[in-house]
Formats: structure tokens, C-alpha cells, sequence
């Protein structure tokens, strides 16, 4: 065994995050590590590079026991990992990012010859063709997460963590990610996989270790013996059965509660023209960059709309702000970024559902905290929140749900067009499914919904229409038949049929 | 935006971690340029005699460093209220050293200089060890070096210290006054740590982001640490160059600084939430300030107006260089 | 169309034990008690080592009437640091506030009341003008106050230079001398008199209620909270972040220009010099209070209590007749002290596994 | 209904002391070198007198709200009589009054409050016009009688610089045309940096238009010294008071002139005065501003200037016998 984490115990203010879990890793495999959100993944993978210490168990390197007091030790030992969160430093160039735990010094002065020639090698190793010099805050998030990638590669590590690595990739470079890995695999490295995109993970892995709730309920066993619902079950832990959502069925003829008309903006969007009845889910697709979140704030009024008419319940609008759209026109946006646009994290979980329902409930400017209360446990019932008590802190919840609670602020507030936006990236399978059932139910209760997705599967499940997006103009729209592969296809060939791209040499349009 | 390579080869010293542009310095160097010749028109040359621009290097000394003193934890996005105390204790403790000590001026300006030294690691090991906030750690060490200050000498004044000292504060190089080329030396070095040297290079690291920074084998503490030190140690320097320009010192020495010592690295464009300094801003922005001063009195202007003018030139300063952000981000 | 999701919860408790409520703070975990317990310390050790500390007329009474400023002072800071901003200029605020007040009631000769309110209206709109900047530019507000200060300095020398002879204003309406003197004490209903407070006492008490109220029940104050918390979010979220930054600058005016009045019906005079002492108490009362600089979360009860414990220090040492220099030095320690205090206080209550 | 008690604390304190029943607190504005003879004066008095208790307390930072603190507390610790220095001259008859009311005897030392109305017992202070005007006309001589002059001076907001400068303006007027105020220059005393870089800027902006240079503040006379010595420009400079720093100057010839008050004298006599007011005495005419006199010295008297400020402090003690305190 080279790397072998036993018995490991994981505990913040209030949660046990690690309760004895072991992970035991073979030289030149694939490991996955699975679990729901919450399950300890990412706090284990902090333990094993040093990040937190843990309150119990032991990390050992072969035969050596490790005592890490910070992630240089790590770095030391030939642990790499690129973490679940981004983590360059703003100012800096590509280079020095890539270096920064090891910069090439002499004379205690930063070798910048070496530096870039080094940042090169390792940004080759995954054909990316970027500037060295160039300073990281331009970068997509994309390039930044290849970026990261790159880092971790810098070192040559005999052990390599990847914290859901593809989240922000489009298939061609995760594609190319596992290429590597595999490569790296086969020189014998070890390497770590954490994804819930299970497909990924069957395609790369060999074995797998299964957390739930801190423990390890399957340990370093070879994957191939498992169906991926089987690995469902364990994440999951009792046995999990398909329901079928509802048919919906829309009028055509309903009036449409949000069309927008040749709408093009000061982001550069052009000629968008959609339109979302009562009742109807239309799925906006295309691949990261594409311009869908963009379009989204631009309805809100947080970019300029330059021509065409937004009309909302066939009424032309010009919202200026989104306080207007929620309380003149009833539009929520359920932002893609939840910890940075959709949350407060150091606030009660009743002030995130609360604050757009304030003020509705106050009476001469004071709002009691009984009313309010009565509000955020209805919606907290309802989307099945898992809270210990309505004053416990946003921050403190897991991803699923953090996302519940920045929809169910929207729900409060009464939307009756809401815009949801990725809203099940880096969420478990169980709680991406309740949020499907969820997204269909409002459908079925007679919102209008426009989701934005980058998971083609979900929009394929979801949406009534299909809308394709792609360098901020509108590729076409489809009926959808909820047939995934024809779906697929059509919908992969009008974001590359499509003739006039002007080349960008964005990378992650490529 | 462009893409593809940025500016960041380009630019010298000081420039060069502006990241995305050397163009703020750029700004500040037209305005500095322009403020002098027009200030030199108005004063029908007086301003290019010798005695004047002697009396204007000179006196441009103290305000660079104090504010490289300051930029240095703005790096790492802490402040440091205890600068200007700071700068008056060393030099008391200089002149201390000298009068009653009875040390020579060279033992006497390491005292002052380990002095600012100690005062500064003292900060940085409050911030590290106590967690609270940099800008409160030093407002109260600020009371307590204002204390220590007066309780060298009470309120009287040293004078008559080292003689060599003074003539190397009044003496002159190439037409610069020594104490100018000293602070430019001193920025010079600091330019050098902040763009090249691996511990630079880290406090700036830290001030950028700081979980990140820890990560990457960077440890933020040490770097709180060192940003405090250097701070106190460049206090520590615009200390000696006090003693030696001035002839003289009391206890109220420093008090005119904390707001200058912020105001120069404002202007010269290093923000206050860390990770980006700017060595040249900051000494073109001390020199701005330095011609508002000098034009007081050239025209005997009630100090009270310049108060008012300084205060809205670093307004307009900042709103310019919001505008200009602006700007640019629309043209691209 | 199908999708796999799971079979719906059988009952709630059979699911695996979720987040654990964070476990139940410890009395002593909190940091206002903390505080509290501090300043009776303090008190009891002044007191042991002065028995003057109890002296109703020399010591109780001028100290309740500096702690009414100090804690409008530290008020008007939190109002700012609610959203993580700073307010350099909270002095120069107050002594504009101040100017107006004095200017109205020596030349205009209007009542105690009017003048108030004149006065609070220019604070708060100074304040405003502060936030407007702030909200428009997006530049810090440290420096925008700052530099707001400086020019702010400059302004009152001249506008008092041109208004007054020397630098305050003589003419003072009916009722200040009261409010600077007495205590309800000296009102009597038959033999029965108030307590040894003084007037001006009830006026910082409103102000600590409103602006106590506002952040905790208001709407207004709740939004400026978010804002301060995360103001991506909060504009997302359809709050309208800027008006709720000038709004907030607004109120931290108004109540700069309070305090200005009170301390100046202290002093017995409006004149340039008030408020030079502001910025290092306008920080001190929340911080001790447990207000972090970062924004989203304030105690209005923590400051008045750290605005408390700042001035018994003061007036403990006074007592003491330390000379300057070991004035300056023990103030600095203790202070010091009672943060560092506070910071073990937290990292003990962490450990032991509850949120402070 | 609710009735406002009558003050009858104004007089009820005011009890009749034994001089070891006084103490006497002098309070300067803030740490100044000026206030540090008053120190030793303290200390002096307290023997001389008999009092119980002579302090100097300096801990006022130059902030009003903190000397009233200061004050109100050394009356809590026991102490019943008052010299203070006002901070700010405009309200410190707010502070003298709360003083009275306690019946405490207060002088006003070294300052007297602006206006007309003094609420102090009495005001034993320079006479500030006078000595600006002897301090200018001492620089007029020293600059042969014609030539510009250029005054510098501390806080702009303040009637004691405001009286200084009518003082230099009265100097300058008398001689008829031949000597002009090239400039005026305030808020120059709040450190000594300030003042440094104010005066190396004048003399690089009109050093060669100047010929003299009066001072009415310590921290710019310090630096003009220097600044004027550094340059080697023929400027008079006329000081302020007698730190070792300004003597040193006069006997270098850097300062011509220098004015001195009588901060002894106002320490002792004014302790003196304290004494017996609290021993029963009353002022014959309260609130009385008296001059503690200002002296000129140059390099020909700085060895004898000391015992002319003894015999005027002398004088004065014995005027609050004769004239100004009325005992029964
Ligand atoms: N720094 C922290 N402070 C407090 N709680 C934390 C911290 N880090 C993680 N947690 C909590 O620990 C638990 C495990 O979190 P972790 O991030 O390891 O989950 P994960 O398996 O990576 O989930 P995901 O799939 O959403 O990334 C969660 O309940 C989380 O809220
Ligand atoms: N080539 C690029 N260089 C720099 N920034 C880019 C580039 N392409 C996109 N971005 C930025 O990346 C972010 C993602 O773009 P956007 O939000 O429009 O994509 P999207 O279609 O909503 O996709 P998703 O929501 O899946 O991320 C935007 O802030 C955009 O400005
Ligand atoms: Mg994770
Ligand atoms: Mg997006």
C-alpha cells in the first residue's frame, strides 16, 4: 500500500465531518472517492495534504507515519492535489501560481528564467498553450481550474488528489484531464478521483472507497465489481428506487410570462429571442462561457440591454435592478455561484431565506422575528432542508443544502418566473434527483422556469424546450422528446454546426 | 479585455506588480511632472533655485519612506496605525542614544533602527498570536509607543547631537540631498523585495489571498510577521533620516505622519485590500504631496486650504483612477 | 421521462443524524458577559484602590455623561462597520454637525430643539455625501472618509475663522446649561428627586434603542446587515446595495453629529475642537464590543459596554494620577488585555465545541 | 409637579481651609516645555507654602473633554484648588465655573479664557499681545529697524494667536512704513516636523526677502533657529521662552532675541494665591486678569535675565497682598 489513511476523525464547531474513515491507496491506480454531498470527501482530502489536522487516526506514507503541520509537509511527502475550491493568487502570473510552493530561487531573488521555462513544461503536459506571464486573474474558470491542474502536476508527486476536478471543464478537456491520469497511472502514481459524475468515474477508476457521514462504508474495493447504482445504494445507504416524474403538459397557447425579442446586450449578446410560458421549464444549454448566466443578469438589470423588448406577461418592461424584478414583475434568479452570489454564509439561515420576504412582513419598519420564522420553516418544510434550527449559520450546511436555501428564498418571495442557474453542479446524485422532482413540482404548480445548465442529462430530463446557446447568440431551439441520445446529438451539432463562429481562440469553446 | 500576454514584462522595477498595468504610475508620473513645471512658472524659476530644491528633496525623504512603511503591511491587506509614534520614538531613542549614551551616531542609528525593528515584530506577533485585527493591535500599540516616545525625554527637545550625523542630513549628492538618495536607495530595495525575492514575492502572496497562499506552502503568519517587522524597520529608517535632516528632535515627532503615510500609497495606487504594491506610485505620490506643501509656501497659503486641497486631491486621485479602470474595462 | 431519486424519507429520524445543532452556547461564552464581568473587575479594583471611584458628584456623574458620548461615538462607527466599512472622518462630522448647531443658535438665535436638528441634518448629510461617493466609485471607504476628514479639517478651521471670533460660538440657548449641569437629581417632585444621572444620559439611551432596534428588528437595518455580510448576494437578492451603503454612511453622520452635540453640551461649548478625539473610541467601543471590522454582524450592546469600559479605564488611571507617559502605556496594555481577553474567551468556547 | 431644586451647592463648599488642609492641583493643557518649570515650582511651593499637597498633573493630551476629566478627578482624590491652563480658551470658563460650584478656588495660569468674562478667581497669565509686541519689536531692532519680518505662530483657531498676532501687527505699525509682515504663518507648532519643513520651505521660497523672523511658538522658534543657522541667511530670529535649546541659539548667535514669560512666577505666586483663597481670602475684584510679565533677552542679559523675573514675581506676590486679595 503506498498511502494508507486509517481510522481518520474530522470534527468542526457542531459537525463531525470525519468519524473513522479509511482510505488505503494501491501505487498506479485509480482511486475514487465517492459520497454524497457532505459525506467528508474534500475534508479528508484536506487532512491527507496537510490542511487540517485531524482529531484522530493516522496517515501513513508506505511505511513511514506522516505528521503534517501544513500542506508544504505534504508537498514534501509527493502529495499533489488540486482542491475542490479555486485557490490562485489574483496578482499573479501564470508561472509563479504554478510555482509558488517551490519557486526557483537564487540568491533568495525568484529565478524567472527558470521559473517560466518549468511553468511550461507542466502547463505542456496538459497541451495548454498559455502565456506563462500572463496574470492569472484573466483567466476562464476553465483555464484557471487547468491552471490548478498544472500546479499540482508541478511537483512530482507519487500521489495526486483531484477534488472534482472536471466541475468547470467541458468534456473535451476532461477528456484530456483523464488522459493524463491515466498516463499517470500507468507510471505508477497513485491518484485520486472525487466526481459525482459517476459516468467519469467508471470510465477512469479502478477501485473506490464509499464515505457516508464520515465513515467508510467500502473500502479500496476494485470498482469493476459494482453497477453504478449499486455505488448509489451504498452512498446513499438504504436501497434507491426510480420514480418518474410527471408528464406536464403546456397549452401552446398559454401567453407566455417572459419573452424577450432580439434582445441584444452591452455584454456582447445578440439577437436572443425566447420565451417561457406558466407551467413550462425551458432549458437553456450550452457549454461554460456560453453566455446563459450573463443573459440572465442582463434581464435583471445588472448589465446594460442595448435593443430589443423584454416583455414580462406580455407587458414590455425595462427593469432596472433586481429588487424591481422580484417585487414589480416577480422574476427570481437562483444564482450558478451560490457561496459567492447566492448566499450569506455568516448569516442565519433564516435571514438567507428571509431577505426577500422582509419587506412583506414588516409592520412600520421592524420586522418580528415570529413572522419571519413562520415563513422560512414553511419553505424549509417544504424543499425538506436539513437544518438544526433556523438560526444555525448558511455557512454551515452542505452544498445540497445551501442550494435549497438560496431556491427557497425565491420560493418565499412568491416568484412566478424563476431563472435557475446550474443548479446541481458539485451536488450528490440523491439530492440532485430530489431537485429535479423539486424544479418539475414548481413547473407542475404553474412557474414559469428557465434553466440554465451546462448537464446536458438534466436539461435532457427537465426541460419542455430546448434552447442552445453558444459565444452569446442563440444556436436554435428544440422540442425535447426527452430521448437522451437523439436529444444529445441534435443539440451537440447546432452548437457546432453552427457556421459563423468568429475564432476567439478560447479554449474552452474549442 | 485582451488576452494572451499581459503586461507584466513589461515595466521596470515597481511597475511590475501592478499586474495589469504600469498605467497608474504612468498617471501619477504626467500629473508629478506637470504639478512641477507649473509650479515652477508660477514662481518665476524660484522653485529650480538651489535653495529650493534643496529644501524639497530634502524634506520628500521622510514622507517616501514613511510611506513604504506603510505599504509594506498594506501588501499583506493589514494596516499599521503606529507608524508615525513609531518614527518619533526611534528618533528620540537616536538622539537619546547619542546625548546621554554618549554612543556613536553609527551605534546610535542601529539602536533606532532595531528599535523600529522590535516595535514592528512585537506588532506582527500581537496580530499572529492574539488573531485580531491588525488595524486594532496597532491603534493600541500606537498609545503605547506614544507613551514610551514622551517618556524618553518628557517634553523637551534633543539637540546638538552628532555633528557628522547633521552634515550628512544637509549635505548634498550629484544635486540631491544625501537623505533622498538614502530613501530612494531604501525604496529602491524595497521595489527589489517586493518583485523579486521569494519572501516578497510570499507577503504579496499572503495579501492576495491568503488561503490560498497557505495552500502553496506559504505561511501567512510568518509573512504577517515579516510585513510588520519591515514595517517597523522602515520607520525606523525615516527615523534616522529625521535625526539626521532635521537637527533636531522632541517628543511630537510622528505626529504628522499617519496620515501621510497612508495618503502616498493610496495615491500611488496600492489597495487596501492587499496583495498589490506599487514602490513607484508611492514615492510619485509622496511627491505630489510634497509640491502641494512647497506650493503653501511659495503663495502663503493657510495651511487650513491645504488640508482642504490635499484631502481632495486623493479624492480626485481615486476617482481617476476609477474612471480610468472604467474606462479601459469599456474599451476592451 | 423518469429519473432515479430516492425513495422518499420513511420517517425523518430514521435519516442518518444530519448537521447536529451546534451545541448550546455556554453562559460564560458570551462575549457581552465577558465585558460585563471585566468592567466589574475593574470597577471593584479602581474602587479598592480609590475609593473616590464612587464619588457620586466627581466621578459617577461626569463619567456616565462621557460614556453617553463615547457610546453614540462607537455607534456611529458601528453603523459603518455593519457593512464593513470604516468612517475616518467621524470627528470632523461631528464638528461640522457642531458648527451648524452653534451657528444656528448664536445667529439665529433658534431653540435648543431646532438647532438639534439642524445640526443632526448636516451629519447626516455628510455622511451621506461619504457613502454616495463610496456606493458610486466602489473606492474603499477608508480612504474615501479619510480624505473626507482631511478635507473636512481644513473646511472648519475656515468656516469657524470666518464665523467667530476666537473658535467657538458664545451664544447658547435656554436649556443647555441644564443639560451640561444637572441631574435628575436636582428635579424634584415634593421631597422625591431623581437619581444622580445626568440629562444628557436619556438622549444617548435613545439612540443606543433606535439604533439596537433598527439593527435587529428593521428592515433597513437587517438589509445594510446583508450587505455588509455579502454585497453580491445582496444586490442578487434584490436589496439596493448602494442606497443601503449611502443610507447607512447617512446614519453614521447623524449619529457623529450627536455626539458632537452631547459632548459639546458637556463642554459647555460648540467649538472647532470637537470630535478631534473621536476616531480611536469610535473603534474601540465596538471592537471591545465584539463588532468585527469585516461587516454583516454588529452589538449595539457590546458597544455602549466597551464604550463603558474605555472610560472607566480612563477614569481609574486618572484617579491613579499616572503621569503622561505611563498614562499612554497602561491605556494601550489594558486595552490590549481586554481584547486579547476576549480572543481566549473565543478560542477556548471553540474548543470546547460551541459558536461563540 | 416637578420643580427644579435650587443650586445651593455654589457656596456651601465654599469652606474656609488651613493651608494644611489644601491641595493644590496645577493643571497645564497638555505635556509643553513650557509648563516644566512649574514641576520644580510645585514642589517648591508645596514646602514654601505648607500647603498639604502641590501636583502637577500634565496628562490633559491638549483635549478639553479630557482636562475636565483630569480636573474633575483630582477633585475626587481630594484636591481644592486650581490652576489651570485651559485648553481651549473659548469654553474653560464652562470648566472654571463647574470648579467654583464645588467651591474650589481656580486660577487661570499662563492663558486666560477668550472674551471679556473671566469665572476663574483670577487670571495670572502673559500678558500675550504684550509679549508678541515686545518679541517683534526686539526683532525690528535686531534687523536695524527696517526690512520684512515674518511671524510664525501656532493653532490659527485659537484668541491667544489671534492676540499675538495683533501684537506683531501693533510693533510693526509703529514704525511707520519701514517694516512690513511678509507673512503670517500659523498651525505650525502641532510638531516639530511641521514646523521644519514649513520653515526650510519659507527660507527656500523668500529667504532672501526676509530679514527677520519672530517667534510666538516653541516648536517653530526651534526650528526657525536651526533653519535660519542651516542656510546661513542674515536673518534675525527672535525665540520664544527659555529651553536650553533657545539659550543655546542666543549664546551661538543663531537667535537674537528670545521673550520670556514667568512660568515660575505663575506657578508659585499663583499657588500662593490659591492658598489664601482657600484659606478665606476673596479676590477684590474677581476674575481679575493680571500679567505675569515677559521678559526680552539677548545675548548681553542671559546670564542676569533670572533675577529680573525673580524681582517681578516678587512683585507680584506682594501686589496679591496689597491690591488684589482682600483678607479679613
Ligand atoms: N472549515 C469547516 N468548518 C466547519 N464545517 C466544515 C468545514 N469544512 C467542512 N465542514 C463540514 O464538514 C462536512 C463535510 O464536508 P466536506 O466538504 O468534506 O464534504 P464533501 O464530501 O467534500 O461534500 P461535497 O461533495 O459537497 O464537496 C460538511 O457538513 C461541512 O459542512
Ligand atoms: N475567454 C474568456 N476570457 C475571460 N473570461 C471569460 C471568457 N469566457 C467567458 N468568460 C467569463 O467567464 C464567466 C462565464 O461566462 P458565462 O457566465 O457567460 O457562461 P455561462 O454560459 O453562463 O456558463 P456557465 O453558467 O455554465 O458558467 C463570465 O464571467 C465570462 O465573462
Ligand atoms: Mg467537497
Ligand atoms: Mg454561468
Amino acid at each position: 500500500m503506498m498511502l494508507n489513511a486509517e481510522n481518520l476523525v474530522k470534527t468542526f464547531p457542531g459537525v463531525r465531518a470525519l468519524d473513522g474513515a479509511t482510505l488505503r491507496l494501491a501505487a498506479g491506480s485509480v482511486h475514487a472517492l465517492l459520497g454524497e454531498n457532505g459525506a467528508g470527501k474534500s475534508t479528508l482530502i484536506k487532512i491527507l495534504t496537510g490542511v487540517h489536522r485531524p482529531d484522530g487516526g493516522r496517515v501513513a506514507l508506505g511505511d513511514t507515519e506522516l505528521h503534517m503541520s501544513g500542506p508544504l509537509d505534504a508537498q514534501r511527502a509527493g502529495i499533489g492535489v488540486v482542491h475542490q475550491e479555486r485557490n490562485l493568487i489574483p496578482g499573479f502570473s501564470i508561472a509563479e501560481n504554478i510555482l509558488l510552493h517551490h519557486l526557483p530561487r537564487r540568491f533568495g531573488l525568484v529565478d524567472r528564467t527558470q521559473m517560466r521555462a518549468e511553468a511550461r513544461r507542466c502547463l505542456g503536459l496538459l497541451d495548454l498553450d498559455l502565456d506563462p506571464d500572463a496574470p492569472v486573474s484573466r483567466l476562464s474558470v476553465a483555464q484557471a481550474q487547468l491552471v490548478e491542474i498544472a500546479k499540482a502536476l508541478s511537483v512530482d508527486s507519487k500521489v495526486l488528489l483531484l477534488d472534482e476536478p472536471t466541475a468547470s471543464l467541458t468534456g473535451g478537456e476532461a477528456d484530456r484531464l483523464y488522459g493524463i491520469v491515466r498516463k499517470l497511472r500507468d507510471n505508477g502514481h497513485a491518484v485520486v478521483l472525487v466526481s459525482h459524475k459517476l459516468e467519469e468515474v467508471f470510465a477512469v477508476a479502478d477501485t473506490v472507497t464509499v464515505l457516508r457521514d464520515g465513515r467508510s462504508v467500502a473500502e479500496a474495493e476494485p470498482l469493476a465489481g459494482y453497477t453504478q447504482d449499486q455505488i448509489v445504494d451504498l452512498m446513499v445507504g438504504r436501497a434507491y428506487s426510480s420514480v418518474h416524474l410527471a408528464e406536464r403538459h403546456v397549452d401552446p397557447a398559454t401567453a407566455p410570462a417572459l419573452r424577450l425579442d432580439k434582445v441584444c446586450t452591452a455584454r456582447g449578446h445578440r439577437d436572443i429571442s425566447l420565451s417561457v410560458r406558466p407551467g413550462e421549464i425551458l432549458g437553456l444549454y450550452g457549454l461554460v462561457g456560453a453566455g446563459r448566466s450573463e443573459l440572465a443578469k442582463a434581464l435583471l438589470g445588472l448589465d446594460r440591454i442595448t435593443s430589443g423588448t423584454v416583455e414580462v406577461r406580455g407587458r414590455p418592461v425595462r427593469i432596472r435592478d433586481v429588487g424591481e424584478a422580484l417585487r414589480g414583475h416577480r422574476i427570481g434568479y437562483v444564482t450558478e455561484n451560490r457561496k459567492e452570489e447566492g448566499l450569506f454564509l455568516d448569516q442565519t439561515i433564516a435571514r438567507n431565506v428571509g431577505v426577500t420576504v422582509w419587506r412583506r412582513l414588516a409592520k412600520a419598519g421592524l420586522v418580528a422575528d415570529r413572522a419571519e420564522r413562520r415563513v422560512v420553516s414553511r419553505y424549509v418544510d417544504r424543499l425538506g432542508i436539513r437544518i438544526s434550527s433556523p438560526s444555525q449559520l448558511a455557512g454551515q450546511l452542505s452544498g445540497g443544502n445551501q442550494q435549497k436555501v438560496s431556491l427557497a428564498k425565491w420560493l418565499a418571495a412568491e416568484c412566478e418566473i424563476l431563472i435557475v442557474d446550474e443548479p446541481t453542479v458539485g451536488i450528490d446524485v440523491r439530492t440532485k434527483a430530489a431537485f429535479h422532482e423539486l424544479i418539475a413540482e414548481l413547473a407542475e404548480a404553474g412557474l414559469a422556469l428557465l434553466l440554465i445548465s451546462s448537464d446536458l442529462p438534466e436539461i435532457v430530463t427537465l426541460a419542455d424546450r430546448i434552447a442552445v446557446m453558444n459565444d452569446f447568440s442563440l444556436r436554435g431551439e428544440l422540442v425535447n422528446d426527452h430521448d437522451y441520445a437523439r436529444m444529445s446529438q441534435a443539440i451537440i451539432r447546432l452548437i457546432h454546426g453552427a457556421p459563423s463562429r468568429p475564432p476567439t481562440g478560447d479554449e474552452e469553446a474549442a | 479585455m485582451s488576452t494572451g500576454t499581459t503586461t507584466a514584462g513589461r515595466a521596470g522595477l515597481g511597475g511590475r506588480f501592478k499586474g495589469v498595468s504600469a498605467r497608474p504610475e504612468f498617471t501619477l508620473a504626467v500629473l508629478a511632472a506637470a504639478g512641477f513645471v507649473v509650479l515652477a512658472v508660477a514662481t518665476d524659476g524660484n522653485l529650480l533655485s538651489r535653495g529650493t530644491l534643496d529644501a524639497f528633496f530634502r524634506f520628500l525623504a521622510v514622507p517616501i519612506v514613511i510611506g513604504l512603511s506603510q505599504m509594506v503591511v498594506l501588501a499583506i491587506g493589514q494596516m499599521n496605525l503606529s507608524v508615525g509614534a513609531l518614527t518619533g520614538l526611534c528618533a528620540m531613542v537616536a538622539a537619546w542614544l547619542m546625548l546621554e549614551g554618549g554612543l556613536p551616531a553609527p551605534l546610535a542609528i542601529l539602536g533606532a533602527l532595531g528599535v523600529g525593528l522590535a516595535a514592528g515584530l512585537v506588532n506582527g506577533l500581537l496580530v499572529v498570536l492574539t488573531r485580531i485585527n491588525g488595524f486594532i493591535v496597532t491603534l493600541a500599540t500606537m498609545t503605547i509607543i506614544e507613551g514610551l516616545r514622551y517618556g524618553v525625554n518628557g517634553p523637551d527637545t534633543f539637540q546638538g547631537y552628532s555633528q557628522g550625523l547633521r552634515d550628512l542630513g544637509s549635505t548634498s549628492l550629484l544635486g540631491l540631498p544625501v537623505v533622498l538618495v538614502l530613501a530612494l536607495v531604501v525604496a529602491a530595495m524595497v521595489a527589489l523585495f517586493f518583485g523579486r525575492a521569494v519572501v516578497g514575492r510570499q507577503l504579496l502572496a499572503t495579501g492576495g489571498s491568503p488561503f490560498a497562499a497557505r495552500l502553496s506552502g506559504v505561511s501567512n503568519d510568518r509573512s504577517i510577521v515579516i510585513a510588520h517587522g519591515l514595517s517597523g524597520l522602515l520607520a525606523g529608517v525615516a527615523a534616522v533620516i529625521t535625526v539626521a535632516a532635521s537637527g533636531s528632535v522632541n517628543s511630537s515627532i510622528g505626529d504628522d505622519l499617519l496620515l501621510p503615510s497612508f495618503a502616498a500609497p493610496i495615491i500611488g495606487g496600492v489597495a487596501l485590500a492587499g496583495g498589490v504594491v506599487s514602490v513607484v506610485g508611492t514615492c510619485l505620490a509622496a511627491f505630489l504631496v510634497r509640491l502641494v506643501d512647497v506650493m503653501q509656501a511659495q503663495f502663503d497659503i493657510n495651511p487650513r486650504w491645504i488640508d482642504l486641497i490635499v484631502g481632495a486631491v486623493v479624492l480626485g486621485a481615486v476617482l481617476l483612477g476609477t474612471v480610468r479602470q472604467k474606462l479601459s474595462k469599456r474599451s476592451s | 421521462m423518469s429519473t432515479r431519486t430516492a425513495t422518499p424519507p420513511e420517517t425523518p429520524a430514521a435519516d442518518p443524524p444530519g448537521p447536529r445543532a451546534p451545541s448550546r452556547m455556554p453562559l460564560w461564552a458570551n462575549p457581552r458577559l465577558g465585558l460585563l464581568i471585566l468592567l466589574l473587575a475593574l470597577v471593584a479594583l479602581f474602587t479598592a484602590l480609590r475609593p473616590a471611584f464612587m464619588d457620586t458628584t466627581l466621578t459617577l456623574v461626569p463619567l456616565q455623561s462621557d460614556i453617553s458620548v463615547y457610546a453614540v461615538v462607537g455607534l456611529s462607527q458601528l453603523a459603518v462597520l455593519s457593512l464593513g466599512h470604516m468612517n475616518m472622518a467621524v470627528g470632523r462630522m461631528a464638528a461640522m454637525s457642531a458648527f451648524a448647531m452653534g451657528l444656528a443658535y448664536d445667529r439665529l438665535g433658534v431653540p435648543l430643539v431646532a438647532g438639534l436638528v439642524i445640526g443632526l441634518i448636516v451629519g447626516t448629510l455628510l455622511g451621506a455625501l461619504a457613502g454616495l461617493i463610496i456606493s458610486r466609485t466602489g473606492v474603499n471607504s477608508f480612504v474615501v472618509t479619510l480624505a473626507m476628514d482631511f478635507a473636512l479639517v481644513g473646511l472648519i478651521t475656515i468656516l469657524y475663522t470666518r464665523f467667530t471670533d476666537g473658535v467657538a460660538f458664545s451664544g447658547l440657548p435656554a436649556g443647555m446649561d441644564a443639560l451640561r449641569n444637572d441631574t435628575f437629581a436636582n428635579y424634584c417632585t415634593g421631597d422625591v428627586c431623581g437619581p444622580y444621572i445626568p440629562l444628557v444620559v436619556p438622549i444617548a439611551l435613545v439612540a443606543v434603542l433606535a439604533v439596537g432596534l433598527l439593527f435587529r428588528f428593521g428592515r433597513l437595518g437587517r438589509e445594510i446587515l446583508m450587505t455588509g455580510s455579502n454585497e453580491k448576494a445582496a444586490e442578487l437578492s434584490g436589496i439596493p446595495t448602494r442606497t443601503r451603503v449611502v443610507q447607512a454612511h447617512a446614519l453614521s453622520g447623524l449619529l457623529a453629529g450627536l455626539a458632537g452635540f452631547l459632548l459639546a453640551a458637556n463642554n459647555g461649548a460648540f467649538s472647532a475642537r470637537i470630535g478631534d478625539a473621536f476616531l480611536l473610541p469610535s473603534f474601540l467601543g465596538p471592537v471591545l464590543g465584539g463588532t468585527l471590522l469585516a461587516g454583516g454582524a454588529v452589538s449595539v450592546l457590546g458597544t455602549v459596554l466597551g464604550a463603558t469600559l474605555t472610560q472607566v479605564i480612563y477614569k481609574g488611571l486618572n484617579l491613579l494620577q499616572f503621569q503622561l507617559d505611563q498614562l499612554n502605556l497602561y491605556i494601550g496594555l489594558v486595552l490590549l488585555g481586554a481584547l486579547s481577553l476576549d480572543r481566549v474567551r473565543h478560542v477556548v468556547a471553540e474548543r470546547r465545541g460551541a459558536r461563540a | 409637579g416637578c420643580t427644579r431644586k435650587s443650586d445651593d451647592t455654589t457656596t456651601a463648599g465654599a469652606s474656609v481651609r488651613t493651608p494644611d488642609q489644601v491641595k493644590i492641583a496645577l493643571v497645564p493643557g497638555g505635556a509643553h516645555p513650557y509648563f516644566q518649570p512649574w514641576k520644580d515650582a510645585s514642589t517648591k511651593a508645596k514646602s514654601d507654602l505648607g500647603v498639604s499637597d502641590v501636583t502637577f498633573n500634565e496628562t490633559s493630551d491638549w483635549d478639553q473633554t479630557k482636562q475636565n476629566d483630569v480636573l474633575k478627578s483630582l477633585a475626587a482624590q481630594g484636591y481644592n484648588a486650581f490652576g489651570v491652563f485651559g485648553v481651549s480658551p473659548e469654553n474653560i470658563n464652562a470648566t472654571f465655573d463647574d470648579l467654583k460650584k464645588q467651591g474650589f478656588p481656580v486660577s487661570s495660569l499662563a492663558s486666560c479664557p477668550a472674551g471679556d468674562v473671566d469665572k476663574a478667581d483670577f487670571c495670572l497669565s502673559t500678558d500675550v499681545q504684550l509679549a508678541a509686541y515686545k518679541a517683534a519689536q526686539a526683532a525690528i531692532e535686531a534687523m536695524g529697524g527696517q526690512g520684512n519680518l515674518v511671524h510664525l505662530t501656532g493653532n490659527k483657531v485659537d484668541s491667544n494667536t489671534q492676540r499675538r498676532i495683533a501684537g506683531v501687527q501693533k510693533a510693526v505699525d509703529e514704525t511707520g512704513g519701514k517694516v512690513k509682515v511678509l507673512q503670517t504663518v500659523t498651525d505650525v507648532d502641532k510638531d516639530l516636523q511641521t514646523a521644519q519643513k514649513a520653515v526650510a520651505d519659507l527660507l527656500a521660497a523668500k529667504g532672501d526677502q526676509i530679514q527677520g523672523i519672530v517667534n510666538t511658538a516653541y516648536n517653530p522658534a526651534v526650528a526657525a533657529a536651526d533653519g535660519v543657522q542651516r542656510s546661513k541667511l542674515p536673518i534675525k530670529v527672535v525665540a520664544i521662552d527659555d529651553d536650553k535649546t533657545i539659550l543655546a541659539g542666543i549664546r551661538d548667535g543663531s537667535v537674537a532675541a528670545t521673550v520670556l514669560q514667568n512660568p515660575v512666577g505663575q506657578a508659585s505666586v499663583g499657588s500662593y494665591a490659591l492658598m489664601k483663597l482657600a484659606g478665606g481670602c476673596t479676590m477684590s475684584k474677581p476674575g481679575v486678569i493680571i500679567d505675569s510679565g515677559s521678559f526680552v533677552v539677548t545675548k548681553d542679559d542671559i546670564d542676569t535675565y533670572d533675577k529680573d523675573r525673580q524681582a517681578k514675581t516678587d512683585e507680584l506676590k506682594k501686589s496679591f497682598d496689597s491690591q488684589y486679595l482682600s483678607c479679613k
